[in-house]
């Protein structure tokens, strides 16, 4: 199991919130620590595919989710209610991720002391 | 037409002051004008001379500056939402006896009467919310 | 005729819904910012028949959300028509 | 009809929005505009009686809105709605206010040309 | 055992919605801030039955919450009584 | 036990610093004790030098700067989400080419992994979000 597991519950582009929490899972893989991440709520918009946040003069956070296989970070999980809530499917998404329900979610929570919840 | 801009949201915290950017040189585009733009909440803090972005990410409040200077544009920062959250000029910095000062050249502290006669006098006020 | 600007995302917000249940008959609507997931299919119950509907381009390209997952109800505007629809109207009432 | 419409939809503590709209509206009334308020959404909550700020170190909006009478801003608006979705009744209120339906919501918004939305 | 602490006004925000989602049964929740709005009896039909259920005392007195306002499942505690919650729990999880 | 704190909103603008104060003079009050308090996101905006609230209003940073002082506790300030939102220490401002620094004293700009290392040894980790 990993050591960090976090949260990912707003959108890439109109807030830093999701850059700032990319940042605290890049920098606990620095630390050493095992990361999960989980998409969910809003934060499944951060998967959709060619995002071009340059449209707008921003960052956004699909250049930093590329760099995440760099840092050994490949649980990647986005709740399916929130992508079904939302319209969304796998396959509009631009990243490799499992697919997990409210139990497995649930899950993840328990079992992982650190949670950082964004 | 004549218009003025009110901009609620901090830089990097929020989109606001980046839209309201981007909104203001559309409306210089169609060929109105921009009398002044009113920082209010955490707008104030894209009046900050400190603001220091990384190199591959836009300094707003230094391209709030340039458009203003380019184009005459006042801008205004509610002083009383400003100096509780840390944005002090000279004049502040005395009154509350701090050893230095922080608004950034080109933004000017006054009262919220400001964002009122921007709403009475002005054709148009559009506002950027955090 | 009033202007509504929307910029948050109608699934974890009620803005949106404030917004639609103090507009009137005839009112248009433009999302901006994460406004903009509100033009998404998902949403597209919540509208009201009365209203025109538009949403910023630029906001929706830079999130990823081109025109297979916009619903038809919403008419995409670039900043300078975001200019043109404050001109016509009577006034810009924002909701954040 | 009153020059400003300041609509109140952010609750009274937690954040310093509903301070800084009822701030906007005394300072509007000083350069002699007139002002008519609506609370609706969570801003309704600003509206409840025996708020005591103080508890948690914040000083809220109660002291605030008993200044209103000596600015002359005596057109203050509920909305019907949002009490109701709320659980909330008008006598569980601590100010004078007029209950308002969705048709007079949308008419306030439509005959003031300057409208500020907090 | 998580506690989880919630600190957005139910009515507009989906913060605790995805808070109950995500808790397992046991945990507990609470309210604190603009959260402490959840307590109220308007909002008793989005709890779960396997949850425990706090609120901050502090936070309800500042925005003018007495007890008949709130549903009995709440468990009105101070901040001594927040910090007690924090030590027995496994972990704490704040939605925000 | 051994507590860290980490606070997101800015003071003023929301209610997040002063919850976290609150939390912490309980926390010791019970005879625990509190290595590290970290500000992140507009968290950073608690250690500004020159926030100059009136005077029947609570000066949260300073607050801050007492309690740690007073019980030996850590303020560190995330350097990355301060930078870009104009707090800075002496020698950020030399890095930048800033006539002037505005970081409270009693304050550290350090990395985020400071809050990760927060959460590694700390018995308990609180955060206050915004």
């Amino acid at each position: 199991m990993s050591d960090l597991l976090i949260i990912f519950r707003k959108p890439p582009v109109g807030t830093s919130w999701a850059r700032e929490a990319l940042d605290l899972a890049l920098v606990g893989a620095a630390f050493g620590q095992q990361a999960s991440l989980v998409f969910m709520g809003d934060g499944v918009y951060q998967l959709l595919d060619n995002q071009q946040p340059d449209q707008v003069e921003q960052k956004g956070t699909q250049a930093m989710m590329k760099a995440l296989p760099m840092y050994d970070i490949d649980q990647i999980f986005v709740s399916e209610e929130s992508l079904s809530e939302r319209g969304l499917t796998k396959d509009q998404l631009g990243f490799d991720c499992e697919l997990i329900g409210q139990t497995e979610l649930q899950a993840l929570l328990k079992t992982h002391k650190q949670v950082f919840n964004f | 037409m004549n218009y003025s801009i009110a901009i609620y949201g901090g830089p990097y915290s929020d989109q606001s002051a980046h839209s309201a950017l981007h909104f203001a040189r559309a409306v210089l585009k169609r060929e109105h004008s921009i009398q002044r733009v009113f920082f209010y909440h955490d707008g104030v803090y894209n009046s900050s001379a400190l603001v220091s972005p990384p190199q591959d990410e836009a300094n707003v409040p230094a391209q709030w500056q340039e458009l203003a200077k380019e184009h005459d544009i006042e801008l205004v920062v509610c002083i009383a939402a400003a100096v509780r959250r840390g944005l002090l000029d000279e004049k502040e910095a005395k009154r509350y006896s701090k050893a230095t000062h922080n608004l950034a050249d080109g933004f000017t502290l006054s009262g919220l009467g400001q964002l009122i006669d921007a709403g009475m006098t002005c054709d148009r006020l559009i506002t950027f919310g955090a | 005729m009033i202007l509504h600007t929307v910029n948050k995302s109608p699934a974890t917000s009620s803005t949106l819904k404030e917004c639609l249940f103090s507009a009137s008959s005839g009112d248009q609507i433009l999302l901006i910012e994460d406004g903009v997931y509100a033009a998404t299919q998902a949403f597209s119950e919540l509208l009201r028949d009365d209203l025109s509907y538009f949403v910023l381009q630029n906001d929706m390209a830079a999130r990823g959300l081109n025109s297979s997952l916009i619903s038809e109800q919403w008419q995409p505007v670039d900043y300078q028509g975001f200019v043109e629809l404050t001109e016509k109207a009577d006034s810009v009432c924002s909701w954040f």
